[in-house]
């Protein structure tokens, strides 16, 4: 399917959830509130029509200079589909002083490790995370250091 | 050296003593592999048949117990460094350290915020290897540079 | 044979096996004897700790471990001893003839009966 | 120092009967007396590189392990948002550092969709048969790693003789041997000569009847079978939940290579098929891996023969450093040379991820431009830290010898995994 059916299905469903769509080099991102984060997921990986049954990828991100309603740090979920080969991306914006997001370990496994790694090094929570601890940086580390403020060289 | 180190003056015994130690220690030097990153592959390639490090009497080993010198191949991070100190602790003591790549000599392109800009602040390093990814050339060249040091050792009293 | 004083006997064609004998733990101790002499000494507390990939040990290295090693481990020891004493029976088997031929079989059938009992204990069971 | 003074030095610092303060065994449970806990620690032979694994032992049977990874963390996507796109390139080539080629590939590739910037076919070709390469280079070295940890001794010595004589053409066309940095953001970097063509094309003819020599050292030896057939089983949608890649996904019979998904540089011109393993064990994903190299092999063959002539990069002057001669005589291109050198150049606002297939696996780059030069942020989704996730549910029950050709079987390679 292309990326505009995607978001034409996603939207029929989640028509309240999205906050924006914009396509740029023929991929479709999808901006959504964090709170259903989970029945999105859930819904794109089961709807027989779209079945993104493979996390490709789940980054971090921090953009210090969005407004505040927007979110400072962001997730973004990289979903392809095996079976009809064709992504889509979700992106979740996070205020700033409590990024909090639900976790999709239960929908995808490999989520595991992806959202250990957004912790460790942007300090993103999630909620109900089987272990959810430092995975990069020692256990002691006190900063998150790939967030925008830190230096390059570290403290 | 346990009786016979640090006290007799220098004299024809004692080279003819230093000649034989020094001799049976630089012709089988057992490296204790510390492979961390692209270095360890160049390393791996020096030791496999096409440029052999065998014909040198360098053989690779993995424990600390049975190695003399310990090559630090690839990229020190600050997680990685006491592990480094401990297993360099753990060597028996003729024992010395090259560090290979320019990441192990001085922390190469990634001056960032995790790595250890050079290994000589965790260990006394002997001999530096230039290069990122140095030549399994340049590794050798490394090695018989560690064996001309290794000659220059003595047992007689130090002045 | 060499004249000898009462009271003293020396097995002279053992002389060479004594000496033999002397020459081969002699040249294990003197060696080892310099080394450790000569060898750089200088322990200290890192160098002497047990070696964990890099990392401080867990838990001390005598640990209990479970009682299958031990009975695995009597019942090796019993049958390896059995075997040795094949070894003398090996060497002179012509010259006992019918009669070690039996006793040998005699002795393997003693300790068959035990290797029975024991398979049929349930030692032989890994887990 | 006599003897007693060492033993109450010993004992003075007793071993902590405890774990270190950082090291929690498993998620709220502290040191609960397990059967027996191993640590597999970071400086270990066989753990292809500075992997750290707590193994919970029952006798000899594993239940439970926990991979401690980021001992080799050097922060590269940190210093790739301080860089313009074209200083990032020498970056990508120290994440998997064994195949270096299909690092770039995939950056570049990455950067070019966010600039809709279209190659010349000659140019698509050489990146190719670069790819291709450097993917024998890379399975060459599993194979021969991968033997090495499981003990046949000889098969390491084979590889390594072939991946030298392919490390020599690297070194031929772009004078590095390991980290090449030989494919550049709009083309490559020069252009190969009809040396390295002869060469290479030897080498293709030879190499069937080299892997055939490795092939008959353990495809049938009954040790290599003992310890790899039914060793580490992934079933297909075990694998897909665990977002495996590349051969590791394909042994469990998984149809998803990216060459034939999403075609970049050329490949939908070149037939070659893509191999299956059907139980989903060690063993298929070997044979998965030794079937890669003979469809590389014939890949490079094909490239060789359909060369298209042309230029080796694009015509966009913004992108690419124009020719020395032009420089000297026309005031234009120097103007654009000043600007590439110093500034680099920019890319409107946007974000794009692209997957190529690497030896390991599908490696991703999400790249967010903010209309600077420097890229506002470059994910990359390294498919040995995406399938090393698996190595505990894979090698739960197995013995302990057997996790050693788990980690071999994963092809992980530290480098990309720790970033």
């Amino acid at each position: 399917m292309t990326q505009e059916e995607i978001v034409k299905k996603i939207e029929e469903n989640f028509e309240e959830q999205i906050t924006g769509v914009y396509y740029f080099a023929g991929q479709g991102n999808v901006s959504v509130k964090a709170k259903k984060i989970l029945d999105i997921c859930k819904f794109l990986r089961d709807e027989p029509g779209l079945e993104f049954d493979y996390l490709a990828d789940l980054a971090g991100a921090d953009y210090p200079d969005r407004p505040y309603e927007e979110g400072r740090f962001e997730v973004v979920y990289n979903l392809y589909s095996t079976k009809r080969n064709h992504r889509i991306r979700i992106k979740v914006g996070l205020p700033e002083d409590n990024p909090v997001v639900e976790s999709v370990v239960g929908l995808w496994v490999t989520a595991d490790w992806h959202e250990r790694e957004a912790f460790d090094l942007y300090g993103i929570k999630f909620n109900n995370h089987p272990n959810l601890k430092r995975i990069l940086m020692p256990d002691d580390y006190q900063w998150h250091p790939l967030r925008k403020e830190f230096p390059v060289q570290g403290y | 050296m346990g009786l016979i180190e640090d006290r007799f003056r220098k004299n024809t015994v004692t080279d003819l003593a230093d000649f034989g130690i020094n001799w049976s220690r630089k012709m089988s030097l057992w490296p204790m592999t510390f492979g961390l990153a692209c270095c360890a592959i160049e390393m791996m390639a020096t030791g496999a048949s096409h440029h052999d490090l065998d014909r040198f009497g360098i053989v690779f080993r993995a424990s600390p117990r049975q190695s003399d010198v310990m090559v630090v191949a690839g990229t020190l991070t600050k997680k990685m460094a006491p592990i480094l100190r401990k297993v360099y602790d753990q060597m028996p003591e003729p024992r010395w350290v090259i560090a290979m790549g320019s990441c192990a000599s001085s922390g190469g392109i990634f001056n960032t915020y995790s790595v250890v800009q050079g290994v000589d602040t965790i260990v006394p390093v002997d001999v530096y290897v230039p290069g990122c990814a140095p030549r399994p050339e340049s590794l050798m060249y490394g090695f018989i540079k560690l064996q001309e040091k290794i000659e220059k050792d003595t047992i007689a009293k130090k002045a | 044979m060499t004249p000898v004083t009462p009271g003293y006997y020396v097995p002279t064609h053992y002389l060479p096996v004594a000496m033999f004998i002397a020459v081969a733990v002699g040249f294990g101790v003197v060696n080892l004897l310099i080394a450790s002499l000569i060898r750089p000494n200088k322990p200290y507390y890192e160098k002497l700790s047990p070696y964990e990939c890099g990392l401080n040990p867990f838990t001390d290295a005598r640990q209990r471990f479970s009682i299958r090693f031990y009975i695995i481990t009597m019942l090796f020891l019993l049958f390896d001893v059995e075997t040795v004493f094949m070894y003398p029976w090996a060497i002179n088997y012509l010259k006992l003839g019918m009669f070690g031929l039996v006793e040998m079989f005699l002795f393997i059938l003693i300790l068959f009966v035990g290797y029975v009992y024991a398979w049929m204990k349930g030692a032989l069971e890994w887990d | 120092m006599s003897d007693s003074k060492i033993q109450n030095l010993y004992d003075q610092r007793k071993l902590s009967p405890f774990l270190d303060d950082d090291d929690e065994i498993a998620p709220g449970e502290k040191h609960l007396h397990k059967e027996m806990i191993i640590n597999m620690g970071p400086q270990h032979p066989s753990t292809h590189g500075v992997l750290r694994l707590v193994l919970e032992l029952d006798g000899e049977t594993i239940t439970e392990v926990h991979p401690h990874i980021g001992y080799l963390h050097r922060g590269i996507e940190k210093l790739a948002e301080n860089r313009n796109y074209a200083q990032v390139m020498p970056l990508t080539d120290r994440l998997d550092y064994v195949s270096s080629m299909t690092n770039n590939l995939g950056y570049a590739v990455a950067v070019e969709k966010l600039m809709d910037l279209k190659l010349p076919p000659r140019a698509n070709y050489i990146r190719m048969i670069m790819a291709e390469m450097s993917r024998i280079c890379s399975h060459l070295l599993f194979l021969g790693c991968h033997a090495l940890d499981i003990g046949a001794m000889t098969v390491f010595l084979y590889c390594f003789r072939e991946r030298e004589y392919l490390i020599d053409l690297f070194e031929l066309i772009c004078g590095a041997r390991l980290t090449v940095t030989y494919i550049k953001i709009g083309g490559v970097r020069r252009d190969i000569n009809q040396e390295f063509i002869d060469k290479l094309y030897k080498f293709t003819e030879e190499f069937e009847a080299h892997i055939e020599e490795y092939d008959t050292l353990i495809r049938e030896n009954r040790i290599w079978l003992e310890r790899t057939v039914g060793i580490g089983v992934i079933p297909p949608d075990v694998a897909i939940s665990y977002g495996l890649s590349g051969p590791t996904l394909r042994g469990s019979g998984v149809n998803y290579d990216i060459r034939k998904a999403e075609p970049y540089c050329a490949y939908d011109e070149i037939d070659f098929e893509v191999p299956l393993g059907k139980n989903c064990d060690t063993y298929d994903r070997y044979r998965c891996r030794v079937e890669e190299m003979r469809q590389s092999n014939r890949i490079i063959r094909q490239c060789l023969d359909k060369l298209p002539k042309g230029s080796i990069q694009t015509e966009n002057p913004k992108v690419v450093l124009p020719q020395k001669d032009m420089v000297m005589r026309d005031i234009e291109h120097l103007i654009h040379q000043f600007y590439l050198v110093i500034k680099g150049f920019s890319i409107p606002k946007g974000e794009v991820y692209s997957a190529t297939e690497a030896p390991k696996g599908e490696l991703g780059f999400y790249i967010v431009s903010n209309g600077t030069n420097m890229p506002h942020r470059v994910k990359v989704r390294a498919p040995s830290f995406v399938n090393l996730e698996v190595l505990p549910y894979m090698s739960r029950g197995h013995l302990l010898a057997d996790i050693i050709a788990c980690i071999g079987t994963l092809d992980i390679v530290l480098g990309e995994c720790d970033r």
